[in-house]
């Protein structure tokens, strides 16, 4: 059964239509990739799922109710995490009360001590490369950022994961982690809503591949069924694009 | 072209003073600040009154310009627009005054200067008592009270805000009676805004300083003198004659439960009722004639009254000033009954 | 749909032409919060009625005269703090350094007996030291300018009662030109009407050499009919506020002299180098730092003309008030400056406003002023219903703001 | 280099341990220009050895007594201002909010006759009331803070001015408890020992009970020697001050309550997850948001308890002058508890500073205060020394901080 | 030639040495990849370069003469250009006065026209997916943010380009566009200093590759002599690690 269902979902910024008519699923213990342009609409659908943005028409059903999802605190109540691609920590503080920051534990008298070893565990976990977490988060380099980010959205106890561009600014290693525990969650029956530009981690961990062009469905795909130069043409519209060119004068060389 | 000059009036369109109807017709009670509480207690409604006896339909516009001088201006200008037959002006700066007279002269609305003069442009009449004076009086009873108490020492003058020109007035009438007494001034101190909360400060400073060198302070206001009483209180040492100016229902408090010396009471029910009479006779198109001239003003100045524990009764309660119900309440009812006040 | 503009390409934008799309954009802006000064001038209009509707003289002719006046000082001050916040930072002295140079002004002139525009050189000369003495502190120490310029209200408060010592209190002459200038000059009617021609045509003028350039150069531009509306809306409210204030005593010159500067500042702000790399520095000075922009030389030129324009500001209150006193500059001329620029839509945290803003926001603020004082009130009701209506006024603007996705502090 | 801690693991870490690591620290952190609130110790010494030498009053036990009781009042207010500044906002109505307070605290105490007790909390209700208006003002239309409180400024300095209505100025009772609490009660010197005590073990303590926790857990944790030094200095300062200022009068109750309400609000900014949620909303508003904190709630919440804090010290200001009057409230008390913070280290943009910069700051402030006092100056010398001395006050700091690598506004 | 020399830099940041002796050489028309870890320092490198951070020690070389590069100002005067990890736009301004702040056409009376034209052609070069150049940057996906900082770099005549992690937000198309223009830029005969977490990307373009580990050189390899394995054996210190463990993981499936 699906976990999350989205019909019909529109979104309008000033004069740009962001989103128009969007249908997405997302059953328990399924990876769905949702690919597309810069700008088709990705991190827009992202932000409505998680409460950041209300949409302007559409419905989300989510265990079989509809529901809706006015702000974060809402999101999180029901159960869906989200990795945002601007990140989103408050660079005044260090890494362990982001890491935690609305789900402190002991909320009258933190406990600093269970909250920085499960951060170093959590950090560990995702081979993250942090020197110290009682800096502030504004001395991170991007992809120490990235991974805090990452590892908060694994506290708590969500059923959807909704991880947006999460290995934009990882290293090598930090990547294979991050593909690493996608499959783990996915095996833990959580759904998972990875965005990425990727082709190549898209086809590793993905089940299906949903795609966006400029603002609009275009097309979902089973990854075993699919070859890269389809999800690529299905994203640019068109089978003649800058990646088959530069493929092309590539092979002769 | 565009001619300065008369004023459009409002509704009742009357071109100069002293023409057309009286019916509906307005007057300007312009006040400066409200460091002191007796503008809005007492002169405003005692010339409002006044102005209904003399003329029932008559409204009064009254505005207090907060001590800021530019405000005052506006108010005037405001007054002159809705078409006033007379202003009464008790100016914030007694030298930036001048514009006003000026523009209302000329637009041939006459203007009495209430309270403090305005020597650099003549108005058309001055009713006043004068605050260099006032210091002088109140500084002249303490060092007369501590020569009687064969006091030796010095003395701590609070003055009042040194951006307010009455302030500076006053400032200039203590010194004229502290400097000749042959008590020594210890410190001296302009209060910021007339700030209580500084002067009390100011004077738990002094009190360290000096010890018990001081045997009395002149305070420009009741405010102040209130400051100061605290911080001897606070300081825990015996309070010394402390002066005021104002006499406020909680300076005469003070000084029937001891604390406070004296304060000064201006007889504004007189002067308030005397302005309104003189407006009304100009809103009439006449020129009442001045008792003196001063600053070249056909002037009427009166003298206001130092009050202090011996006299409190008769000036302030037997006059009807002040009623016993509001001043002896609670703990200051057993000093009323010292005092025979009921 | 044929011959898309280069700028209009996107398949996604809803594109509008002409006049309809004109208004189309409009409605679309307002549903998105996003519409400039009419709140301001919404939340203006409101405040109007009401105060007409309780006293009938407040929108007379004389009245309004007066308003204009008495706006230019205060709101020649304001524009000064409208480019400090659009940096982020903030002046609390420009009051004391009015009064100073107020007050140095009325030395040099009356007491020393210097020519007038001597004595006005050294008060501005003297601002413009101020703010670069600001400067230098700000760039070499990173004082909060908050602090610096709490010191600098003290101590120019300081040297203004010095400066005017024992007098208190300074007459500026009634014939000299600077009072005529604050008081009594007003621009004759012929040269008014000229000026709101001149104004219409000028707009039309540039709009419609803009447009062809664009258009030219393959972009979308406003068509001729929407450019000639604009100019004829713009024609027909000056003319009517010419003719409305030439009832009684016209258009001051003060005012103009106002309004020349609010121009020249948008000028500045809005087409030139400087005022780029000013909105810059406000919304991520490290962005602009690493653009290349030379910031510490921003923050000291914003705060060169705050101090500037408080000493202009100052000159023409002692103008206006034919006198230098040890109280001008003090009580609410900061606090009105500063909320004039806030209420004309300036964001304390820099980055965000205009220099328009500054002339409507010190006008919310004078009408209130001027109304509450025609109604006659007692001062502790006067306090409370300046308050509420302050609040009034801006919450016109903000309501339709809210409405605008906000992105953090935008 | 055998066991490394959880959290000493990285290379590129010079680890540190004992008191010579803890040294070693200290320097790094000053040459990065991170020190706290040290440099503005450092400050505060200066100050106090330029005035001290002006004046050899200046740091008399008598004259230092005065001046811990002359702290509170606006240091309780600095203390709210601090939590309004933390999330980014302003109150600029705390002085008009102190003044009401006190005046209906007269009004109920001495004109209605009501107990103390009532009094007090009808007042301190009032306070809380209208922090609350403004959160929903904030929360529901987005008008800035700047604009909400200024309008607060002027309805609540009428709102004083009405309640003290005839009378402009009403009298506490010389001997009520109250003004007794602000004047004359002093902590027993026996108790202010004990007090004394009791914070070194307490310091001693938790940090060893806390440096137990983290080894256990395997991290890193201060040794047991630096513990003990710290709580020994804290003990032979506190017994020091406590001794110096039982020279004359010793300790007023009023300075405690102070000090226990800024260790409070340490406790609370520091240590629970409203704390946090705070320096969050400063920092980034919209991660706040998106962590799932109710960003509204927060915000009500703080200018609660600015309002409510500015309502304690307007009664405490009433109760140390025994009297309630038309000024009170006015003048300078906003600059002085806005400066108080911003001086104690409080970013005005949000997510910087601490309780203890609070009265930190206040005690700068009023030292230069009553130093100039004591000196006797002329006013116009007076404001002029007070700028120059609070700039050179605050530049220690700053500098101190310019070596750290700056990001944006941090 | 080498256009830059850096030797023996180093930087410290705190208790964190973020980079310990470090050098590097670019030549004219060279494509210079430096990859590392997280944390690797590569982006405070970039920023010692840029004038953003001053070194603690070490010497940089330019075109012969050793320099100092104490300001952003002064990177450009030298004629080096950087498009920042973490991009450095100001959200208040829109695209256009984002991509000439600091060189806008005729400072005394801005020439919008003119921007805006050249705004469209950079834009249009990188295949951008960009509605409006009208709208404030804050309004832009985090891709669309990503071009608009390198179409930036483009302007003016610089003789360095660095880019750090240029692609990372990129999609498909436009990844392929800046790995064209890279090429462009060195057939041109500028140096390029590129840092990329994708080996592909890396292997694509560069010339050499310059490794960063732990803040220290970790050996510089000529991409045509070395293999994709020994690079992340490099960059992760070891042979075995989460890539290739990742990597054997999938073989047998
Ligand atoms: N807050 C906003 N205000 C106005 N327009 C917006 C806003 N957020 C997004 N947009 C616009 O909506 C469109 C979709 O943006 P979105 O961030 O969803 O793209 P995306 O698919 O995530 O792209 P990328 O791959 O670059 O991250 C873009 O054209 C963008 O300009
Ligand atoms: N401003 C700063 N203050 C303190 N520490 C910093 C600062 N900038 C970077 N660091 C530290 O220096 C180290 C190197 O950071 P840098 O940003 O150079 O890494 P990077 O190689 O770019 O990593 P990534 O691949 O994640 O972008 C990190 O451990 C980081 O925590
Ligand atoms: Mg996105
Ligand atoms: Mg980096």
């Amino acid at each position: 059964m699906d976990v999350l269902t989205l019909r019909g979902i529109s979104k309008t910024f000033g004069a740009v239509a962001a989103l128009t008519g969007i249908d997405l699923d997302v059953a328990a213990g399924q990876v769905v990739a949702v690919v597309g342009d810069n700008g088709a609409g990705k991190s827009t659908l992202v932000k409505i799922l998680s409460g950041v943005h209300p949409p302007d028409s559409g419905t989300i059903t989510f265990e079989g109710n509809e529901v809706e999802i006015p702000t974060p605190a809402a999101a999180h109540k029901l159960g869906i995490a989200t990795v945002f691609q601007d990140l989103a920590l408050c660079e005044n503080l260090n890494v362990i009360q982001n890491l935690f920051l609305g789900q402190e534990i002991r909320p009258l008298r933190l406990n600093d001590v269970a909250m920085e070893t499960r951060s170093w565990e959590l950090l560990r976990q995702l081979s993250a490369k942090i020197p110290s977490v009682r800096v502030p988060v504004a001395a991170l380099s991007g992809g120490q950022r990235q991974t805090v980010a990452i590892a908060r959205s694994l506290l708590g106890d969500p059923k959807i994961i909704i991880l947006d561009e999460p290995t934009a600014a990882l290293g090598v290693a930090q990547t294979a982690e991050v593909l690493n525990l996608v499959e783990r969650l996915r095996e833990n029956g959580l759904g998972v809503i990875m965005i990425s530009h990727n082709m190549a981690d898209v086809k590793a961990v993905a089940d299906t591949v949903a795609v966006l062009r400029l603002g609009r469905n275009n097309g979902v795909f089973d990854v075993s069924e699919v070859t890269t130069e389809d999800i690529i043409a299905a994203i640019t519209g068109a089978t003649d694009n800058a990646v088959s060119r530069r493929a092309q004068k590539g092979t002769p060389s | 072209g565009c001619g300065s000059g008369s004023g459009s009036t409002g509704g009742t369109s009357g071109a100069t003073a002293g023409g057309g109807d009286l019916q509906n017709a307005k007057v300007a009670f312009l006040m400066p600040d409200l460091a002191s509480t007796r503008y809005e207690l007492q002169d405003k409604p005692l010339f409002e009154a006044r102005m209904k006896q003399l003329c029932p339909t008559c409204e009064v516009i009254y505005q207090n310009a907060d001590s800021d001088a530019a405000k005052q201006q506006q108010q005037a200008n405001s007054a002159l627009a809705q078409g006033v037959k007379a202003i009464v002006l008790d100016p914030v700066d007694s030298a930036a005054a001048a514009t006003i007279v000026k523009s209302a002269q000329s637009q041939q609305v006459p203007i009495i200067a209430y309270d403090r003069p305005i020597p650099a442009t003549p108005a058309d009449y001055y009713i006043s008592f004068d605050n260099e004076k006032i210091g002088a009086m109140i500084a002249q009873s303490l060092v007369d009270h501590l020569k009687k108490e064969n006091a030796e020492g010095g003395i701590l003058q609070v003055n009042g805000s040194p951006t307010d020109a009455a302030a500076g007035l006053i400032k200039k009438g203590i010194h004229s009676a502290v400097d000749p007494s042959g008590f020594k001034l210890l410190a001296e101190y302009d209060t910021p805004d007339w700030q209580p909360e500084k002067a009390q400060t100011w004077v738990s400073g002094q009190i360290t300083q000096f010890k018990d060198q001081i045997v009395g302070v002149v305070a420009a206001n009741d405010g102040t003198g209130g400051g100061s009483i605290a911080a001897f209180k606070a300081a825990g040492v015996k309070v010394p004659p402390v002066t005021g100016n104002d006499a406020e229902v909680a300076a005469a408090q003070r000084i029937i439960a001891g604390d406070q010396y004296n304060t000064i009471s201006k007889p504004i029910k007189i002067v308030a009722e005397a302005s309104a009479n003189v407006a009304w006779e100009f809103m009439q198109g006449k020129k009442p004639a001045g008792k003196a001239t001063l600053y070249n003003t056909p002037s009427e100045l009166f003298t206001p009254t130092v009050v202090t524990k011996e006299n409190i009764k008769e000036v302030l309660f037997d006059s009807g000033i002040m009623k016993a119900a509001d001043v002896c309440t609670g703990e200051y009812a057993k000093g009323c009954g010292e005092l025979g006040i009921k | 749909m044929s011959t898309l503009t280069t700028d209009r390409q996107d398949e996604r934008l809803q594109n509008r032409d002409g006049l309809r799309g004109a208004l189309a954009d409009v409605i679309e802006r307002a549903r998105g919060g996003d519409l400039g000064v009419i709140p301001v001038v919404v939340g203006l209009v409101v405040i109007w009625t009401v105060l007409q509707v309780l006293n009938p003289i407040f929108l007379s002719s004389a009245n309004l005269v007066n308003l204009t006046l008495e706006s230019a000082a205060v709101g020649i001050i304001a524009l000064g703090i409208v480019c400090v916040l659009l940096v982020g930072q903030i002046d609390l002295s420009v009051g004391s350094v009015s009064g100073l140079s107020g007050a140095v002004l009325a030395v040099l002139f009356v007491g020393e007996g210097l020519p007038v525009w001597l004595a006005v050189a050294a008060s501005v000369v003297m601002g413009a030291v101020i703010g670069w003495v600001y400067g230098q502190l700000f760039n070499r120490f990173g004082v909060p300018s908050f602090v610096i310029t709490l010191a600098g209200l003290l101590a120019f408060l300081g040297l203004q009662l010095y400066v005017l010592g024992t007098k208190g209190s300074i007459n500026l002459p009634f014939d000299s030109g600077l009072v005529n200038f604050a008081q009594l000059d007003f621009v004759p009617a012929w040269l008014s009407y000229t000026f709101a021609v001149i104004a219409a045509v000028w707009l039309f003028d540039s709009g419609y050499l803009h447009a062809r350039e664009r258009r030219r150069a393959g972009l979308s531009a406003r068509g001729v009919s929407t450019l000639a509306l604009r100019s004829v809306a713009l024609l027909a409210v000056l003319a009517f506020v010419v003719w409305y204030l030439g009832q009684t005593r016209g258009v001051g010159w003060m005012f103009v002299f106002f309004v020349a500067l609010v121009l020249i500042m948008h000028y500045l702000l809005s087409r030139t180098k400087w005022g780029r790399a000013v909105y810059a520095v406000g919304g991520n000075v490290e962005a602009a730092r690493r653009a290349g922009i030379n910031v510490k030389a921003i923050y000291t030129s914003v705060f060169v003309l705050c101090s500037t324009f408080a000493a202009v500001g100052g000159i023409l209150a002692a103008a206006r008030l034919a006198a230098a006193n040890q109280s001008s500059g003090s009580g609410d001329v900061n606090l009105n400056a500063i909320a004039a620029a806030v209420i004309g839509g300036t964001s304390l945290f820099g980055g965000r406003g205009t220099a328009f803003g500054a002339l409507l926001g010190i006008i919310v603020i004078q009408s209130i002023s001027s109304g509450l004082t025609l109604l006659n009130l007692d001062s502790s009701i006067r306090f409370v219903v300046t308050g509420a209506v302050l609040l009034l006024a801006v919450i016109v603007d903000s309501v339709s703001r809210r409405s605008r996705t906000s992105h953090g502090r935008a």
